[in-house]
């Protein structure tokens, strides 16, 4: 670390070096980057990264299949679920088990409702980054309702550990699909609340428009997916592209735009909940009756070879490489975390704006640490 | 003119987007009826969780000090960071045959990360979770427990 | 001799109602005045009048700055649909108190690299431009330290005398966030400070004068929020937005901009002298409210509406002082407000908004203002 | 194109080249010295324009070490997978891609930090994760005895 810090600092004395991090109030985490200023304006952005490297993919290759599922909890805990599913779809896949309805449209509707939250704690905190400190508090309020829905479902709020291999680990609580509905009904009254406390609002449009533009070619080619990347036109919901679970039987559209400022991809993300809830509302009262999951093998041995699953996080595109050789614990795991990927573009657009605006940037990408270390 | 015009556009319509944003936090400040704080320790008798909350792996016991742990270990090599461990021993039962049984099940709750693996896979179902969620203590040593409880013995028809 | 400025400006005239002569507070100086004079010579009169007034604005000082620290924390928390604090004493009410006593326990870490003459003086340099411009505050009848005839321009000025502090704060620490949020705050009030001044000029041309008590003495028939039509409400507006800004509060918090800054300026400071800085930034906010309570909402004037003799007696009832602390809250209330529903500007936003906005609306409001008293059509 | 034709248009563009026909995407395994060529011809031809590079992974084969390019076109919906290998494991280097897909540059960080790869032409090769004094802990034979336990 020391040498890093000296490196940059000898290369460019004459510029004004801070260091945003490890503990700074808008970096979300343990994240530094070391921003090089002239005057307020960002010249350069060194994100260093790795002060929560746990080793998930080295540690994957000494577990087996599900086990590695309270990893990837860990990895982007906001969008715990969907992580869970990557690992789940792509040990199903190789070993051609066939998952039943009932299993794939209770994994839609959990997908969606970790989206929903996830969505709803970047709101909070992106409103907090732009100094709104009353957002913060909105965001989780609301956001506490779907954790207690995913709390009596699942027995854990966030890192919900609810997918395993062949299905799910129990069945729905009965009280499940009524307090959804009630969950839906309370938060169509209150995003439009959100709209007036902060997508209206003049001095957030003076924030956010035009600020960090990313193009379509540079998008693609950084390879930013989630609302960030749609913001800008990537169109790359891999929920269209590549259905998996009941994505395939529902009606749903990708949020798009072609600006690819941070005010669209906030406003990505806003559209995207009234998506999701669109999506539930879909689902929620044609739960097929059936079985929670398919018996599985005590012990799971994949077959020799390589398995490609990309699933569609809140942040973007989640990849899990599996090569296996044939063992029950798999040979290598590759995550391709959308967050990591992400981070990458920071330098890109923050430059030349003024170090507030990094704040906002940093913000609207909604960079989750833990899945950017791994 | 025109640049006047929207000059003045810009005011007003500025403005009247921050009063939609007071009109928010307002209505919140004179309805007291919307506040979500819970007042945690005083409301500690009447809080009830979710009957499947995670809040650490019990072992059920009846009334006459019995519990379902054939010492199988199962749970042992299901978890995934070696938070169980069982010590087991052989017994002699009532019709002359040695078998094993349980000695120990050590349950380390501050290595557990509660993907209910251990639970899920449990043959017997011996263990299972308790809704309990006070677990700080003033020395890690406590987090170390022992499930089944002095004298306990394997209830009657479990295999 | 203090008090003696006081009484001869304010003595009540005979024709007077009761309440004036009941709630006024210049008979309760003028004996102190006269029975310290009797004592002693009057040189050691007035270092007494100092010494008495000193205290009791020290006391004042701290009890306002923890009260609004605590109303500030409960007005954001109902806002944000919480309950605020309520741990220590009913309702919380003692929890300023209980920090207080914390950051007074607080190990002072002394920095290693920092100019620690100007790093000790910071703190002391914003206190005392709050007690400065405290003194010619009226806050009730008769009750006020120094009534200057030029008032008005003296609290501006005075209290515009915490950006040296802000900066000396900045810059010593040593600290590349606290100098970022010192040139900030440099830039931010030498820019408002404008809009303070005009907006409070607007009023002055409608009083006729810049002494507070005679601002105040002039809005007896009705606040001038009311009688200078829409100029003074757009002046009202102006020096809302510009004195939020001018003590680096609410949407212009951005000296202190918690994320991006850390904590700005006090980034390196703990424990008291952190508290100063704290108290300071609440002091300044009351100060900014009282001088828009007495200069638009007529001070520690009762509301009266024209002919209705029943209902002005009834506000008659009411003390002046609570008139005046009652106004300068409500001002409080709105500043809170804004801070707690609005994201924070951009620093060239929010000169633009002073340069291209306030100012020109100012100087257009100046001048329609001084046409309307020309013509005499105000109330 | 389909897996086949995508096999048939790489064949073209090098016919030495090994197409395999994985289960999920076609599969071709590149010499790394042909790597950085034949990538620039996939994203730069007409017919192929490979423009985003979702996956970049690198991987210790035991004896090996490589590194899979998955490649997908954002046009015309295709994927391939490039494989490369080398066998040398003190000093392995590879070509970097990082001017062709500006993903790479983090990604190809990572490899080096984990697996020690060192890719030539990177612009910012530094460690990404881990400090100088750690090894690369993705190789198989990475042996760390107080933070690595295992039953």
């Amino acid at each position: 670390m020391e040498e890093k810090v000296k490196n940059i600092t000898t290369d460019e004395q004459q510029e004004y070096v801070i260091n945003m991090g490890p503990q700074h109030p808008s970096t979300h985490g343990v994240l530094r980057l070391v921003v090089s200023l002239k005057g307020e304006i960002v010249k350069n952005v060194q994100p260093h990264i790795g002060y929560i490297h746990r080793g998930i993919e080295k540690m994957c290759e000494s577990i087996t299949y599900p086990q590695i599922i309270h990893l990837t909890d860990r990895m982007d805990y906001l969008s715990a679920h969907i992580n869970n599913e990557a690992v789940c779809l792509s040990v199903e896949k190789a070993l051609e088990v066939d998952i039943p309805d009932r299993v794939k449209v209770i994994r839609t509707i959990m997908s969606e409702l970790t989206r929903i939250q996830s969505h709803q704690l970047w709101w909070a905190s992106f409103g907090m980054d732009l100094g709104g400190l009353t957002c913060f508090f909105y965001g989780l309020r609301d956001r506490e309702k779907i954790l207690d829905i995913f709390e009596e479902t699942c027995g854990s709020r966030m890192i919900v550990s609810y997918n395993c291999p062949g299905g799910l680990m129990y069945d729905i609580h009965p009280n499940f699909q009524k307090r959804v509905k009630d969950f839906i009904k309370y938060f169509r009254k209150i995003l439009p609340e959100y709209d007036q406390l902060l997508t209206g609002n003049v001095i957030f449009h003076e924030r956010s428009k035009g600020i960090g533009k990313l193009s379509l070619k540079d998008a693609i080619s950084y390879g930013i997916t989630g609302p960030s990347g749609r913001a800008s036109g990537f169109s790359c919901d891999v929920r269209k592209h590549e259905p998996y679970s009941a994505y395939d039987r529902i009606i749903f559209k990708e949020i798009l735009f072609t600006e690819g400022d941070t005010y669209h991809r906030y406003v990505a993300r806003i559209e995207e909940m009234w998506e999701s809830m669109n999506i539930i509302e879909q689902l929620i009262d044609n739960i097929p009756d059936g079985p929670f999951a398919v018996k599985m093998k005590p012990i799971i041995k994949l077959p020799e070879g390589e398995y490609y699953q990309r699933v569609e996080t809140a942040r973007g595109e989640l990849g899990v490489y599996i090569i296996s050789d044939g063992n029950k614990n798999p040979y290598r795991v590759k995550f391709r975390s959308p967050n990591f990927v992400n981070l990458s573009v920071l330098n890109q657009i923050a430059s030349g704006f003024k170090i507030a605006d990094l704040v906002a940037i940093g913000g609207s990408l909604d960079l989750v640490i833990p899945d950017i270390d791994r | 003119m025109r640049s006047i015009i929207n000059y003045l556009k810009e005011i007003v319509f500025g403005v009247w987007s921050l009063m939609k944003g007071m009109k928010v936090t307002g209505s919140y400040f004179f309805r007291p009826g919307t506040i979500v704080t819970q007042k945690y320790p005083n409301n500690r008798k009447d809080l009830v969780m979710f009957d499947r909350f995670k809040g650490e792996v019990v072992m059920p016991h009846n009334e006459k000090n019995e519990h379902k742990c054939t010492g199988c270990g199962i749970c042992e090599i299901n978890c995934p960071n070696g938070s169980i461990e069982i010590i087991s021993k052989s017994i002699v039962t009532e019709d002359g045959k040695k078998k094993r049984a349980i000695d120990k099940h050590i349950y380390r709750l501050g290595m557990c990360t509660f993907c209910a693996l251990c639970v899920k896979t449990c043959p017997s179902n011996a263990i299972a979770f308790a809704q309990g969620f006070e677990h700080a203590v003033f020395n890690r040593a406590l987090l170390i427990k022992t499930l089944n409880k002095p004298g306990s013995q394997l209830m009657k028809g479990v295999e | 001799m203090l008090f003696d400025i006081v009484s001869a400006n304010s003595a009540p005239l005979p024709s007077e109602p009761w309440w004036r002569v009941f709630y006024d507070f210049s008979s309760l100086t003028q004996s102190i005045n006269t029975s310290l004079n009797d004592a002693m010579s009057p040189f050691w009169t007035t270092v007494t009048e100092m010494l008495i007034i000193g205290v009791l604005f020290l006391l004042f000082y701290a009890v306002v700055g923890l009260f609004l620290v605590y109303a500030e924390r409960k007005v954001c928390a109902f806002m944000q649909n919480r309950l605020g604090p309520n741990r220590v004493g009913p309702f919380g009410i003692f929890q300023t108190i209980a920090d207080l006593v914390k950051l007074l326990f607080v190990e002072l870490i002394p920095i290693k690299n920092a100019d620690s003459f100007l790093f000790n003086l910071a703190p002391f340099i914003v206190i005392i431009a709050g007690f400065m411009a405290l003194a010619a505050i009226p806050f009730a009848m008769g009750l006020h330290a120094i009534d200057l005839n030029i008032g008005v321009l003296y609290v501006i000025a005075v209290s515009a005398m915490g950006v040296i502090g802000v900066l000396l704060a900045g810059w010593s620490s040593n600290n590349k966030y606290s100098l970022i949020g010192a040139m900030r705050s440099g830039a931010q009030i030498v820019s408002y400070e404008l809009s303070v001044g005009l907006s409070i000029i607007t009023i002055v041309i409608l009083a006729g004068s810049m002494q507070l008590s005679e601002i105040v003495e002039a809005q007896r028939a009705g606040w001038f929020i009311f009688r200078g039509h829409i100029p003074a409400f757009i002046a009202f507006i102006i020096f809302l937005i510009s004195s939020t800004a001018e003590t680096n509060r609410g949407p212009f918090d951005l000296a202190e901009a918690e994320s991006e800054l850390t904590a700005g300026y006090h980034t390196e400071y703990s424990g008291i002298k952190f508290a100063f800085f704290f108290l300071a930034e609440y002091m300044n906010m009351f100060i900014v409210a009282s001088i828009a309570a007495t200069v638009f909402l007529g001070g520690w004037m009762p509301f009266h509406v024209g002919n209705w003799v029943g209902f002005n007696i009834i506000m008659d009832f009411i003390p002046p002082f609570f008139w005046y602390i009652g106004k300068t809250f409500f001002v409080i209330f709105l500043m809170m407000w804004f801070k707690w529903t609005f994201p924070r500007l951009r620093i060239d936003q929010l000169l633009t908004l002073e340069w291209k906005f306030l100012l020109p609306i100012n100087l257009v409001n100046v001048l329609i203002m001084a046409f309307i008293v020309l013509m005499g059509w105000h109330f | 194109m389909d897996k086949i034709q995508l096999g048939e248009f790489i064949k073209s563009i090098d016919p030495d080249l090994e197409i395999k026909d994985g289960k999920q995407f076609t599969e071709v395994l590149v010499p790394s010295s042909k790597l950085h060529s034949l990538a620039t011809q996939l994203k730069e031809k007409e017919e192929a324009q490979f423009d985003y590079l979702f996956c970049l992974s690198g991987v210790d084969y035991g004896h090996d070490l490589g590194v899979v390019y998955h490649l997908r076109s954002t046009i015309f919906n295709h994927v391939v997978v490039l494989k490369t290998r080398t066998s040398e494991r003190e000093n392995p280097q590879l070509d970097s891609v990082s001017d062709l897909w500006k993903t790479a540059d983090f990604h190809e960080r990572e490899v080096y930090d984990l697996l020690g790869i060192k890719f030539t032409n990177h612009p910012d090769l530094r460690r990404l994760f881990l400090d100088n004094s750690w090894g690369f802990p993705l190789r198989k034979d990475y042996v760390d005895d107080i933070n690595i336990v295992t039953k």
